[in-house]
């Protein structure tokens, strides 16, 4: 059923040691030793580090490296359209404040809806087992595109012609919603890998039976993480579109915001926090550094990453620790 | 000199150990029969001596050949058959079947091969054109045999041949075992059936993947508990 | 009403070339159980390999294409044995597969860029004759009647391999039951491994033939290809390569005439199709048993 | 063109621009003002992408190149003149490769403002890779020079920190087109437009254009910009039974539309399309000459010789010293763009008293209706969107061996009478 081999004990805590070792207090752990640094970090950092636009895109990367970590991590269904909720986000929110002249953190939150309502729709493709899934979700994506795009919706999306959202347009604020929704992001992950949901939602992907029989949910777990997921891609879409500002429909619905993010989360090792965390710094830092100009070489190398990944190290780096017995949240 | 010859057999399903240390010999032309409940390794031990399951320890040589390391194909074309429990190729016809069964013969041998094995089962003669899936559990049963004997094997390895089967078209699978005993080939057979020991010379008892006893079939109809076991209950 | 004999006819020349494209995939799949996600990169590769013969050399692309399909047939076997038979050992290689894959398409992609540019080229399409052929009083480029062919004479030849040789009963054996190919002395790593070449050769074939059905090629075109060859392969269903003839009908007649009635909505085509079978019958139109989701 | 039509958005953007500056002066502090006591850099750094690959290499590597030509030139003779510190300053080009992305793009125009720091911003070609640019541009407060990119939704009075040095609105362009097919009387017209700003705002010109003079498109359809098939398209049309075929899109829209068009037996007698005109000697090795016959395009510099100038080299001029400075370039419309976008940056340097983002933009407003170029006349409106340097028709005929592009149309730019219906 999923590609990731069962979990290891220590990777899997039970919620009794979960509860030995301060339920709770793990949670509020984790918010200090992760969520709050790297929110403080990404606050600060334009004072330092003149270039804005990348570490927005960062921010941006490492939103959707978690949201495909809810999904794929957590449940093993590799969401290969996760674009698609991103764009629908992106044009929701615009849309919202284009059109319905909304307060931003409302269009955000549109931008956060319609892609949960896109996940919603997409609900029946969770029947799909793997590749299937993976295919069926990138069908959808690529269908929401030439949707968005089509010139026939001119008059509402304003079809290929893309949107500019100048008029609204607020680099330091949007800078900082891009934030919010980094810490939004991080404590929802420090949720599922502290909290009963989280564990169950393992169980799920590592035997679904299993975990049916043992009183688990299957059907509205899946449903639950399946939406969060979508729901953090939107936001991300929405917030993103903001501070671009002027945007083409394959910008937002760009296919390498999955591959970028997939690779993020195997590169770090899913179903932690702290893996695809570390795997975007690292690779987008790397990519930063050697790809801007040509990205060819860097793609070139995270294709090998994904190969040799796969076939050595499919738990990624984080199973490198886990190994010597370290457990990493 | 036995014709295959297992020892200290040890295998496992990923973390999980299934055999232990199994020891065991059919030698050429002999038919043994391989006794346990389910669960108590017998396929296991079956696919692992065909180069199916990994082993973590021991030895399968076949006419004093280690195998050890030797993929499933080459196996097999050494002269060991393997029928599993399906035995056939849903998807392709009686004849495709027989052909694969062949692959191992000289092309120009393939055609007088299979008019012989045809000649034995007649059932199969007449519907050569149909798919292995159209055909009755009792003719796939019998089309699995067919495969497996037009390599021309020296040594067949039988997984269960009379699950699933009613007892009539039990009787007409053992009828062939019976008869490809008599021409010499050797037969290790994995059955709960205790029909089969009527062809059966001596029988292994496996237990929690250990041989727990073995010897003449007549011996082990002797004992009371490994009557009680697997003889009593299944004639009843 | 000519012009729906248009889009018909058209859409059946579409439907065989397409049935190519998505071929190789579905015998990669049949046989190895896995998903060659970079199969419209391979795809790719063998359309430049064309555009660069022609313009370098002047060769006719159907003597590049059948040069390519015996170089991809060679390649398919060092490609295999690095990639599939590790893969096949791991524990989800169905799932597995498409990631690993997706990787090599990232490489093959990148790799294209940089040696081709990022840049999309057409052959000039004169090589197939300059008059157009007529059909039913209907004009199309010759490059579609040649390239129909074309498609028509690959799948036949796979077909003859498939149900006419031995090696192809074999080939079949595997897709049958990979396992009982092995005890009944297959060589099945061997089979397999040349299935693989087919595979990327069918790719090709149908790569030297897409400057003139798609109009232009360029690097990043295997995506869009594989989706497509996907939604192709779904329709027929998946495994069984001569469902795949359908699927490409399918899927070429809709899309020629949603681009001479809807024209503007006749780009979401594969993608809703795809969508459509796998939620109302994942298994596919042909068949035979519902696939266990 | 009259200079005096310029004159008064002249006056309205000076005050607009006024405003700007007061603002930028009271919030930058005494940065403005230092500028002239500062000591004068020791480059002038002009920063600017290029598609190297991709969709739009074919139009955007020329454009580099004759910008590059232009800072060639410029520091052969000891570099551009800056007013501001009344000397002449040596040019350094800084530049990346988009390779036509604009998420690329996006990245990399922060790059040069926010990294390299560069004194000068110029755009890729083209609507797509430039749109991306102006927001980044607007909010660092930097005046983007864009050298093509001419879709009329680009433009807003609001926005300071943007000016077309190189190419008509492109609104603007179908308008002798429009008028050509009316006075011939063509009634059936059929548009194919590709879906983007550039071809839309052509498309939507000539259909209104056409409906004043009482014509109805029998076919108006846009299509994908990354279309490379019409075949179905074109036999879609041909039910319709035009006159006239106009398709407007980039130049791999038209490479495709003519290859499909002479495989697939069909005949209109009258075709139009952009980039013939633009980029000749490509269409004419990717399409071939036979396609091309009698169809029509644009007649733009170097096919219209605007030689009398005030300012760098005349066409004649040019197409004798850029084969020497950069041997083996390509030399079409869009180098003349890219030399042009130099000779405005050129002009604004030396009329500016700073460098300036916002003293920049008023000093090349300053120059619209006062310059004419190798492009024509140079005039922007209040926007900072070109509607000087004017567009005609062309057409293609044969010769002994190929096909030869003349003016036909209007009447005084004529070198040929148009030939309608095509043979």
């Amino acid at each position: 059923m999923s590609d990731i081999p069962p979990a290891t004990p220590e990777a899997a805590p039970s919620p009794a040691a979960a509860r030995r070792a301060g339920g709770a207090p793990a949670a509020v752990r984790h918010g200090l030793t992760i969520l709050l640094p790297a929110v403080a970090v990404f606050a600060v950092a334009p004072r330092i580090y003149p270039n804005g636009a990348l570490l927005f895109a960062m921010m941006t990367f490492l939103v959707l490296a978690q949201g495909i970590n809810v999904i794929f991590g957590f449940t093993g269904y590799l969401p290969f359209g996760y674009v698609g909720f991103f764009g629908t986000g992106a044009y929701a929110a615009s849309l919202a404040l284009l059109r319905l002249h909304l307060a931003w953190p409302l269009a955000m939150l549109a931008g956060a809806v319609a892609a949960a309502l896109l996940a919603l729709l997409l609900m029946p493709l969770l029947r799909l087992s793997g590749a299937y899934f993976a295919i069926a979700s990138l069908a959808a994506a690529e269908a929401m595109y030439q949707l968005v795009s089509n010139p026939a919706l001119v008059p509402i999306t304003n079809g290929p012609y893309g949107l500019s959202l100048q008029a609204v347009y607020d680099g330091p604020v949007s800078y900082g919603a891009m934030v919010g929704v980094l810490a939004l992001t991080l404590a929802i992950l420090i949720y599922l890998r502290t909290s009963r949901f989280g564990l169950a939602l393992q169980a799920i992907r590592d035997d679904p039976a299993s975990a049916a029989t043992a009183g688990v949910d299957v059907v509205r777990s899946r449903a639950l993480a399946w939406l969060l997921s979508a729901l953090m891609a939107g936001l991300a879409g929405g917030v993103y579109a903001w501070h671009v500002s002027v945007f083409y429909p394959d910008t937002v619905f760009d296919l390498s915001f999955t591959v970028f993010a997939i690779v993020f989360v195997l590169f770090g090792g899913p179903a932690t926090i702290l893996g695809p965390l570390f795997g975007t710094l690292a690779l987008y830092g790397l990519y930063d550094a050697i790809g801007i100009s040509t990205p060819q070489y860097f793609q070139f190398i995270y294709g090998l990453l994904i190969v040799v990944l796969v076939l050595f190290l499919p738990e990624g780096l984080v199973s490198l620790l886990r190994r010597r017995g370290i457990r990493v949240p | 000199m036995a014709l295959l010859t297992v020892h200290g057999l040890s295998a496992a399903y990923g973390p999980l150990q299934v055999l232990w240390a199994v020891d065991l010999e059919v030698g050429a032309g002999e038919s043994v029969a391989l006794l346990g409940a389910n669960g108590a390794g017998k396929t296991t031990l079956l696919r692992a001596i065909l180069g199916l399951v990994p082993t973590l320890a021991g030895e399968v040589s076949f006419d004093g050949e280690a195998l050890g390391g030797l993929p499933p194909d080459a196996r097999v074309r050494r002269g060991l058959a393997y029928m599993s429990e399906t035995g056939v190729f849903p998807d392709l016809t009686v004849d495709e079947n027989l052909e694969i069964g062949a692959f191992a013969l000289p092309r120009a041998q393939v055609a007088a091969r299979m008019a012989e094995v045809l000649a034995l089962f007649p059932d199969l003669a007449g519907r050569r054109r149909a798919l292995g899936r159209s055909l009755s559990g009792g003719q796939r049963k019998m089309l699995g045999v067919a495969k497996a004997l037009m390599g021309r094997p020296r040594l067949m390895v039988m997984d269960e041949p009379s699950a699933g089967l009613s007892p009539r078209m039990v009787g007409a699978v053992f009828e062939i075992l019976a008869r490809l005993r008599e021409q010499g080939l050797g037969l290790l057979v994995a059955e709960q059936n205790v029909r089969f020991l009527d062809l059966a010379d001596r029988a292994y008892i496996l237990e929690g993947g250990r041989v727990r006893g073995q010897g003449k079939v007549a011996d082990l109809r002797r004992d009371d508990a490994v009557r009680r076991a697997y003889f009593g209950l299944e004639e009843a | 009403m000519a012009l729906l004999v248009y889009s018909l006819l058209a859409g059946l020349m579409f439907g065989l070339f397409y049935a190519l494209v998505g071929l190789g995939l579905n015998l990669v799949f049949g046989v190895m159980r896995i998903v060659n996600l970079a199969h419209g990169d391979f795809l790719m590769l063998g359309a430049f390999g064309a555009y660069w013969a022609f313009t370098l050399l002047g060769l006719h692309p159907l003597w590049a294409l059948l040069l390519e399909v015996a170089a991809f047939i060679l390649l398919g076997f060092p490609l295999y044995h690095l990639l599939v038979p590790r893969l096949l050992r791991s524990r989800d290689p169905e799932m597995l597969s498409f990631v690993l894959f997706f990787g090599v398409s990232q490489v093959i992609e990148a790799v294209a860029i940089i040696a081709f540019g990022n840049t999309q080229r057409s052959i000039f399409a004169p090589v197939f004759g300059t008059q157009p052929v007529s059909l039913f009083g209907q004009t199309f480029p010759a490059a579609w009647a040649v390239s129909a062919l074309v498609s028509l004479a690959a799948i036949a030849a796979v077909y003859v391999y498939l149900y006419r040789t031995r090696l192809g009963y074999a080939t079949r054996a595997i897709m049958s039951n990979r396992e009982e190919a092995l005890t009944s002395g297959i060589r099945v790593h061997r089979l397999s491994a040349l299935a693989f070449g087919i595979g990327l050769a069918l790719a090709a074939a149908a790569g030297v033939l897409s400057p003139f059905m798609l109009g232009s090629i360029d690097p990043n075109m295997g995506v869009d290809i594989t989706t497509a060859a996907f939604a192709i392969v779904i329709i027929g269903s998946l495994g069984n390569p001569l469902g795949t003839i359908l699927g490409g009908l399918v899927y070429g007649l809709s899309l020629t005439l949603m681009q001479t009635y809807l024209s503007s909505w006749s780009a979401m085509v594969p993608y809703v199709l795809l969508l459509l079978i796998l939620l109302v019958k994942p298994s596919g139109l042909l068949a035979r048993e519902a696939r266990h989701v | 063109m009259s200079a005096g039509r310029g004159s008064r958005p002249l006056a309205a953007v000076a005050a607009v621009l006024g405003a700007w500056a007061a603002a930028a002066v009271l919030t930058a502090g005494s940065g403005v003002w230092a500028a002239g006591t500062q000591v004068a850099p020791k480059e002038i750094v002009i920063g600017t992408l290029y598609a190297g690959s991709g969709s739009f290499a074919n139009s955007s590597m020329p454009e580099y190149a004759g910008l590059t030509f232009w800072v060639k030139t410029v520091d052969a003779s000891g570099g551009v003149y800056v007013k501001a510190y009344g000397k002449k300053i040596p040019v350094v080009l800084k530049s990346y490769d988009d390779q036509s992305s604009t998420s690329t793009a996006t990245t990399l125009y922060g790059q040069l403002i926010t990294s390299d720091h560069v004194n000068i911003l110029v755009a890729d070609f083209g609507s797509v890779l430039t749109s991306v640019a102006i927001p980044i541009a607007a909010e660092h407060h930097m005046l983007l020079f864009d050298q093509t990119a001419s879709g009329i939704s680009l433009f807003s009075p609001k926005n300071p920190y943007m000016v077309d040095t190189s190419i008509r609105t492109s609104a603007l362009w179908p308008t002798p087109l429009a008028q050509f097919l009316l006075s011939r009387h063509v009634r059936r017209v059929a548009v194919v437009y590709a879906a983007n700003d550039f071809d839309q705002s052509q498309a939507q010109t000539l259909v209104r254009l056409l409906a004043a003079g009482g014509v109805h498109p029998v076919a108006d359809t846009s299509v994908p910009t990354t279309t490379t098939d019409y075949a179905t398209l074109l036999h879609t049309l041909a039910a319709q039974n035009p006159q006239a075929v106009i398709e407007f899109g980039y130049d791999n829209n038209d490479i495709a539309w003519f290859q499909n068009l002479s495989q697939s037996g069909l005949k209109f007698p009258l075709v139009f399309t952009i980039y013939p005109g633009l980029e000749t000697a490509l269409l004419l090795k990717d399409a071939g000459p036979a396609a091309l016959a009698y169809t029509y395009t644009y007649a733009a510099p170097p096919l219209v010789a605007y030689n009398k100038v005030t300012v760098g080299l005349g066409v004649s001029a040019f197409l004798k010293e850029f084969p020497k400075v950069m041997p083996g370039g390509t030399l079409n419309f869009q180098t003349i763009a890219g030399y042009n976008t130099g000779l405005v940056i050129q002009e604004a340097l030396a009329t500016s008293p700073s460098l300036d983002q916002l003293a920049l933009r008023h000093a090349v407003q300053a120059l619209s209706g006062h310059m004419t170029t190798l492009e024509g006349p140079f005039q922007i409106n209040a926007a900072g969107a070109q509607v000087g340097e004017p567009m005609y028709i062309a057409q293609f005929f044969p010769t002994a061996h190929g096909v030869r592009l003349l003016p036909v149309y209007p009447a005084d730019h004529a070198q040929h009478a148009p030939v309608y219906p095509a043979p």
